[in-house]
């Protein structure tokens, strides 16, 4: 119980700060430092657990932390913390331009992304599948408020988007959970259980058929929620539309929330099938095939600078289903670790960009190596780590996600996955050499290029070091989720 | 033989088949409230007679946030708007209402083949009518053109799940029930204020109208 | 006011009448003519509620049609040729507005002696209908005589299917002779005939002459008169408006809004009952103030009043609240403001459409434009938006009678009034009717005798929209599209 | 004995309950409006007041114009004297569910010709009008119909309607669907609001009226006669598919089904005057969507007439 409130005291804090204090410059120093206070304590509580000292923490009645729980949450931490130190940066650099943010828009931002934060830290601790519909939810309500941000008429239309097709994906996602529920009521336990614990553990004697429909239902909901293809059409608009901090904050947290669910509902899926690949895995590995194929394809037409990493995010969502999939968390985590940090690092760069040259276009933004030669590197360097070039571990992830389809002999699977991530590459190669190269339109206008570039900078170094030194790290990761 | 919760669930059913044929905005809202109180009602029935539903006091706070409270804020929403009538995007209102019935019917079939309610009407009569709820919230979401009928497809569907719910499993955990009700309202609260500002940016809020982000 | 004769030559009558009518806050008043044998323009200022009139000499019975650069002209036109015999060429369409029944032979009622020597004089008046031929299109006669108690007008619906494709307007059925007659009598009892000249709007009708009498020999009315004037027109205004919302909700069909506004119609003739005695106003205001002083009724007035405005509150409420209604009204008998503009559109059908003209805001009649309430301009063009502006200023005029009952002076109601009217005068009222800008023009001779007078009724700008408005629409949408400009038809047949 | 009391009941029915039932809408009608109204039995003595008038026929009218009523009326009497409108109404034999369809399709087809006849605009689009309506509506009435005929397995109208059918609790929904799918469509049938108004004296809205605008005198009244005994026969129908629903919730002795069935019929007429107090007129063009609603209760009869068919 204490431990609970030490997890949550930050983010309360953080959003009761957002309430009461009207200047927004002190706001966004202190938010940033709750969010670092809150990534420590996440660390302290996490850390045991993912290094194996600890089997597992539980929070209260129907919340723990179990391995790949702490080794996600660590990961969600970090992004919110490096979101919201940088949105400090953002929002003062938001107030030189027209028209100004205004401070209770602000406010109303910050006080929902601590909500957010602790939504997003809510699915990870679940251990009820009830729980989990219910916080998947609320990060689907508390971002919304997010993408909002803007109050324009791109904006409002990519919100309403959000959540509304969200919100009837999540609509199945409840309706799937309501029919586990009723084939757990087949079992020894008539009461019924949404415990993922008690449901592993009567996962033979569930009513499969019954089952089986809810975890396609719960399936379409969380994958809408992942944007999976063909239910992705809400997210280049909510990641173009948000600021950058938000779209960072989305795509690198949210998208491995939703699809952390999915990941708890294939252990009881194969639980039912004593932890052979089955039905469930199946479905995952072929989703995420074709949402990675799609994906690249969408890749190529691509005119907004934005919307270009929300299709990269995407195709990354399909190799993380994939992974998950495989029945492999440790490789789930490692595709979700190095995409997390370097969408981040994209979004929040882009955001500078969109900032400095006003616009979002593709094909007004050229020249950025001359603008400013560290945006550039940096850029370069974080669009090689989103689509999987060698120093980064995203490449190593990659690399065993197609070593481990091949084990398993799904050659069809790892054909389309090859050709989806290369296709890919192309068309992020070709979209970011036009945006550096070239002479910029305009002398960008931008206060603090070197705060600006603080957070991504940090980002990518982390990430550059991560695959300098992935096989040791790869080793006690895999170690720790459990056997490939 | 039916019994006392199946044919309130008929009925709330047939509620929805008649929303899914209301061109104007308010009657749909009304059409809607009467539904969901038909739904909360048969938490009432399981509680009350078979002691094995949610519980009085829960089902109390169904009614009175979602037969009550929702219809109210929406009317309150459309009166502020001053929308009055939504006459479909892709099929005509009155036949829209025909592919509920349509709906309905398939429903029944979904509803015999999922076990534990195998063979009679009777017994299949709960899955229906929940099962057609689901349909025609979906229908009236895909087929309406303003933003507050998606409100009200999205709320119908989300009867359906939760009629699905009670008859399935008599309710979910106490807690759980609660949690969902919380989101529901949340949502309906949130979707409500963008809709405010669709109609401050848009001077309109009809969705199909709503392109300016399509792929180009 | 009083006006001077500003000569306009045959030649430039058109193109002066374009440019005047180029600037946004100018208007046309009327087109007419005295004996036959010049034509007389009225035109009129809002931003200074001033007004000149042209008069253009004719030498011959035959001119140039005014229609094809102002198409506001073209009722003007036609009732001059049968009027006067003066037939404008080129004019598109000139159809005549009076009945051959009404008027034996080619007889010109207002074309003076001398000139009328040969009955046969003049042109032949023209009384054919537009007819739209194709497949399925088919025509439906309605009236003279109607299932409700109505004034005579036929109305001839080429249809095709359940929608109209044109309608055709006669009226002109019942000509009375009121201009005539208005220049027969002794000027001292004018009054009780012009008053009649549209009896629902008889205040209106009232005090049109009175302004235009006390104009011409500048008689100043107590302010006392003003204020009571003031509250007949507008007891007059929210009884007609709940009157024409009342027999909307007949033809909407909606029988117990219908029966809740009739009660309250009666409740408001009350009203006028109980300032001058007359459930209709009549022979209550006169050249000079008012004809009886209410004194101590007026306190029943205000109470009467108040209870009105609050019983009105739900039926007015529950029209607009209603989504039938909405249906049958909205997108139904549409007009635009452009096509009202050229019209010359006025009242509550201009404001509809989104023309912002009311003559309360500009022209001295009663205590306005100092007391004008605030204007209700709706811009959709559509039934709904006139039934919209005719509540709002039932509403209006309402808060109206109260802040003048209670800011009402005491003093005297009349002034005296001289033995005979200046001659080769011209006296001009201009009052905002509860249909619209309704405007009597005096001529006196040189002994001060009303040598013409002339009288323009709101809807004489306005049965060609209903025409135009109509097109298009359901049949059976017609009455309420019909119902919503709520016309005279004896106002354009005097 | 009682067979005879039986007869001079429902003859006594047939001659009086038209007129009285008109006479409770319009004074219903006229005491939510605060009038005083007519008395009771106004139409009544029209009908006789017109019958003693002498008669103005259209120049341009042939013998349709005049026939059509003797048709009409005789084939409205057949029609009353077959249908079980009434529970305790002897019964005949031939009262088919589809001979009821085809005679009240019938009386439609000659009242639409004879008001062709004369030629007039107001006739012939009052006949369109009508015609458009009965397409619309028809259905809707077949499908009410045959779901309860479905239920009882005849399509016999006197036994699916004799209250000693087999009536569980759990066909009442079927019978109150089908009654308030018919009572809808006899409101569109009957031209009365919300679609046509029977008191409007607009004449380019009137649907029913327009087709008898070129008939007067006895022609006239023998016209609202039948009009009138064909608003209690439809009206008796749904009536009898509620009396039946109520019997499946609280089963009643037949004897009581005598004051139930003409106590339903005048409770319509009040809904009836209800609806066209507070109802707006319905535009044209949505007329079909009001006629929908009707069709839909049908559908749902039928729908669970078939399912609880299949499953019993």
């Amino acid at each position: 119980m204490n431990s609970l409130a030490l997890l949550t005291a930050p983010l309360l804090l953080w959003a009761v700060c957002a309430v009461l204090v009207k200047n927004t410059r002190v706001l966004g120093i202190l938010t940033a430092g709750w969010a670092w206070l809150y990534l420590a304590i996440t660390c302290t509580l996490a850390a045991p657990v993912s290094l194996g000292i600890e089997p597992q923490v539980t929070l209260a009645p129907g919340f723990s932390i179990d391995a790949t729980a702490s080794w996600f949450m660590m990961l969600t931490a970090t992004i919110a913390a490096g979101a919201m130190t940088h949105s400090h940066f953002f929002f003062q650099e938001e107030k030189l331009r027209e028209p100004r943010p205004k401070s209770t828009h602000i406010r109303l931002f910050y006080a929902c992304a601590a909500l957010f934060v602790f939504a997003m830290t809510a699915v990870l601790l679940c251990d009820n599948l009830g729980f989990l519909w219910i916080s998947i939810e609320a990060t689907t309500l508390l971002s919304a408020p997010l993408v909002y941000f803007s109050r324009t008429r791109h904006a409002i239309e990519a919100t309403w988007k959000y959540l509304i097709i969200c919100s009837v994906g999540i609509a199945f996602a409840l309706l799937g959970t309501i029919l586990i529920f009723a084939s757990s009521q087949h079992t020894s336990l008539s009461a019924g259980s949404l415990s993922l614990q008690q449901l592993i553990q009567l996962a033979p004697q569930l009513n499969y058929p019954l089952f089986k429909l809810g975890f396609i239902f719960c399936f379409l909901g969380y994958g809408t929620k992942a944007g999976v293809f063909p239910l992705h059409s809400w997210l280049p608009d909510a990641h173009a539309e948000a600021p950058a901090p938000a779209s960072a904050m989305l795509s690198g947290a949210l998208l491995n929330t939703a699809l952390f669910a999915i990941w708890r509902l294939l252990q009881v899926d194969s639980a039912c099938h004593h932890g052979r690949a089955a039905f469930g895995s199946n479905l995952a590995i072929w989703m995420g095939t074709i949402t990675v194929v799609a994906a690249s394809l969408f890749l190529i037409r691509q005119h907004g600078l934005k919307r270009l990493w929300a299709y990269s995010s995407i195709e990354n969502v399909g190799l993380m289903l994939v992974a998950v999939g495989l029945g492999s968390p440790g490789l789930f985590f490692l595709q979700a670790l190095n995409h997390s940090f370097a969408k981040a690092t994209l979004f929040l760069l882009s955001g500078n960009i969109i900032q400095s040259t006003g616009s979002k276009h593709l094909s007004e933004i050229h020249g950025l190596l001359k603008l400013s030669p560290m945006w550039g590197v940096l850029l370069v360097a974080a669009a090689c780590a989103a689509t999987g070039v060698p120093p980064f571990g995203s490449f190593i992830s990659e690399w065993l996600i197609l070593s481990a389809s091949a084990d398993t002999g799904r050659w069809l699977v790892i054909f389309l996955l090859l050709s989806g991530i290369s296709l890919s590459f192309i068309a992020v190669s070709i979209h970011v050499s036009r945006i550096l190269l070239g002479t910029p339109k305009a002398p960008g206008s931008y206060r603090h290029p070197v705060l600006g570039s603080l957070i991504p900078a940090a980002l990518m170094s982390f990430l550059f070091i991560l695959g300098l030194t992935t096989g040791g790290f790869v080793s006690s990761t895999l170690h720790i989720g459990g056997a490939l | 033989m039916l019994g006392l919760a199946e044919t309130l669930a008929t009925a709330a059913a047939i509620f929805g088949i008649f929303m899914s044929g209301c061109r104007h905005v308010r009657s749909a809202i009304y059409l809607y409230a009467v539904q969901t109180a038909l739904v909360a009602s048969i938490a009432f029935v399981y509680s009350a007679s078979e002691h094995t539903g949610p519980a009085l006091n829960i089902s109390l706070a169904v009614v009175l946030a979602k037969a009550v409270g929702i219809p109210f804020f929406l009317g309150w929403v459309v009166k502020r708007l001053d929308v009055r009538t939504d006459s479909g995007a892709f099929l005509p209102v009155p036949l829209s209402m025909h592919v509920s019935i349509a709906l309905f019917a398939t429903s029944y079939y979904l509803a015999s083949s999922l076990d534990g309610a195998a063979g009679t009407f009777s017994a299949a009569a709960g899955a229906t009518a929940s099962i057609s709820l689901v349909f025609t919230g979906l229908l009236f979401m895909m087929t309406r053109r303003l933003a507050i009928s998606q409100i009200i497809g999205f709320l119908t569907m989300e009867n359906g799940i939760y009629l699905l719910g009670l008859h399935e499993t008599r309710g979910m955990p106490v807690i759980v029930e609660m949690g969902v009700l919380l989101d529901v309202l949340a949502a309906v609260m949130i979707a409500g204020v963008i809709v405010f500002r669709i109609k401050k940016n848009f001077k309109h809020i009809d969705v199909t109208r709503l392109t300016g982000l399509n792929e180009q | 006011m009083k006006i001077s004769l500003v000569p306009v030559p045959q030649a430039q009558l058109s193109d002066n009448l374009v440019d005047w009518l180029h600037v946004e806050d100018r208007r046309l008043g009327l087109i007419s003519s005295l004996d036959g044998g010049q034509l007389v323009t009225l035109v009129l200022d809002c931003t200074d509620a001033s007004a000149q009139c042209w008069l253009t000499p004719l030498d011959s019975d035959v001119y140039h049609s005014l229609t094809p650069s102002v198409p506001q002209a073209h009722w003007f036109e036609r009732a001059l040729n049968d009027l006067f015999g003066i037939r404008a060429a080129g004019h598109p369409r000139l159809k005549s507005v009076l009945q051959q029944s009404s008027c034996k032979g080619n007889l010109h009622p207002l074309r003076s002696i001398a000139q009328c020597g040969n009955p046969d004089h003049g042109h032949k008046s023209d009384n054919s209908y537009l007819h739209v031929s194709g497949e399925g299109v088919y025509e439906i006669p309605v009236g003279p005589v109607h299932a409700g108690i109505i004034e005579p007008g036929h109305f001839r619906l080429n249809c095709l299917g359940e929608t109209i494709i044109n309608l055709e307007i006669r009226l002109g059925f019942l000509h009375r002779g009121v201009e005539r007659r208005l220049t027969e009598i002794p000027w001292r009892s004018a009054r009780f005939v012009a008053e009649a000249a549209s009896s629902d709007a008889a205040a209106a009708c009232a005090i049109a002459h009175a302004i235009a009498v006390e104009s011409m020999s500048d008689i100043t009315v107590p302010e006392r008169a003003q204020y009571l004037r003031t509250l007949a027109l507008e007891v007059e205004r929210v009884s007609m408006h709940i009157n024409d919302l009342g027999g909307m909700s007949v033809d909407l069909g909606w029988s117990w809004l219908a029966a809740n506004l009739s009660r309250l119609r009666g409740m408001t003739q009350e009203m006028a009952a109980l300032l001058s005695g007359s459930r209709f106003l009549r022979n209550f205001i006169c050249p000079g103030g008012v004809s009886v002083d209410p004194d101590a009724r007026l306190g029943e007035l205000k109470r009467m009043s108040e209870v009105v405005s609050k019983q009105l509150e739900v039926p007015i409420n529950a029209f607009f609240d209603n989504s039938s209604v909405h249906d049958r009204t909205v997108k139904v008998g549409e007009i635009s403001r452009s096509a009202a503009r050229e019209l010359g559109l006025v009242g509550v059908a201009a404001r509809g459409s989104g023309i912002a003209y009311d003559a309360r805001q500009h022209f001295a009649h009663g205590l306005y434009p100092a007391l004008a309430p605030a204007m209700a301009v709706e811009t959709a063009g559509d039934v709904l938006s006139r039934l919209k502006v005719r509540s709002a200023e039932i509403v209006g005029s309402l808060d109206l009678i109260r802040t003048a009952l209670d800011n009402i002076t005491s003093g005297t109601t009349s002034s005296e009034l001289p033995n005979k009217l200046p001659g080769d005068t011209i006296g001009v009222g201009i009052v905002e009717a509860f249909r619209g800008e309704l405007i009597h023009l005096i001529f006196t001779d040189k002994h001060g005798a009303i040598k013409r007078y002339c009288i323009k009724d709101p809807s004489f700008n306005n049965w060609t929209a209903l025409a135009i408005a109509a097109g298009g629409n359901l049949v059976a949408d017609f009455p309420v599209c019909n119902k919503s400009f709520s016309l005279s038809y004896s106002g354009v047949d005097l | 004995m009682s067979t005879i009391l039986l007869w001079l009941l429902t003859f006594s029915c047939l001659l009086f309950l038209p007129s009285l039932t008109i006479g409770i809408i319009r004074k219903t009608k006229a005491r939510l409006q605060n009038r005083v109204g007519a008395p009771l039995w106004q139409h009544l003595f029209d009908t006789i007041k017109l019958l003693r008038k002498s008669e103005t026929v259209s120049e341009n009218s042939s013998w349709i114009l005049r026939v059509n009523t003797v048709i009409n009326i005789s084939i409205m009497i057949t029609l009353a004297f077959l249908t079980p409108w009434l529970s305790f109404k002897p019964a005949t034999s031939a009262d088919d569910l589809f001979l009821l369809i085809y005679l009240f399709a019938a009386i439609r087809f000659f009242a639409i010709l004879s008001s062709l006849d004369p030629g007039s605009a107001f006739g012939a689009f009052g006949a369109s009008r009508e015609a458009t309506l009965s397409v619309l509506v028809e259905p809707a009435i077949i499908l009410a119909l045959s779901a309860v005929a479905l239920s009882a397995h005849t399509s016999n109208l006197s036994l699916v309607f004799a209250l000693t059918a087999n009536t569980p609790i759990s066909q009442a929904p079927l019978w109150l669907l089908a009654g308030a799918g018919l009572f809808l469509s006899s409101l569109v049938e009957l031209s009365r609001m919300p679609v046509d108004d029977p008191t409007t004296h607009l004449e380019l809205t009137m649907v029913h009226e327009a087709m008898m605008l070129e008939n007067s005198g006895p022609n006239l009244a023998l016209l609202e006669f039948s009009s009138a005994l064909r608003l209690v026969v439809l009206y008796g129908l749904s009536g009898q598919c509620f009396l039946h629903a109520l019997h499946c919730i609280w089963p009643f002795a037949s004897a009581a089904g005598i004051l139930l069935s003409i106590s339903i019929i005048f409770a319509l007429a009040v809904v009836t005057s209800l609806i066209e107090t507070v109802s707006v007129r319905l535009k044209w063009t949505r007329a079909p969507e009001f006629v929908a609603y009707g069709l839909t209760m049908s559908l749902l009869a039928l729908l669970v007439a078939l399912v609880t068919g299949v499953s019993s």
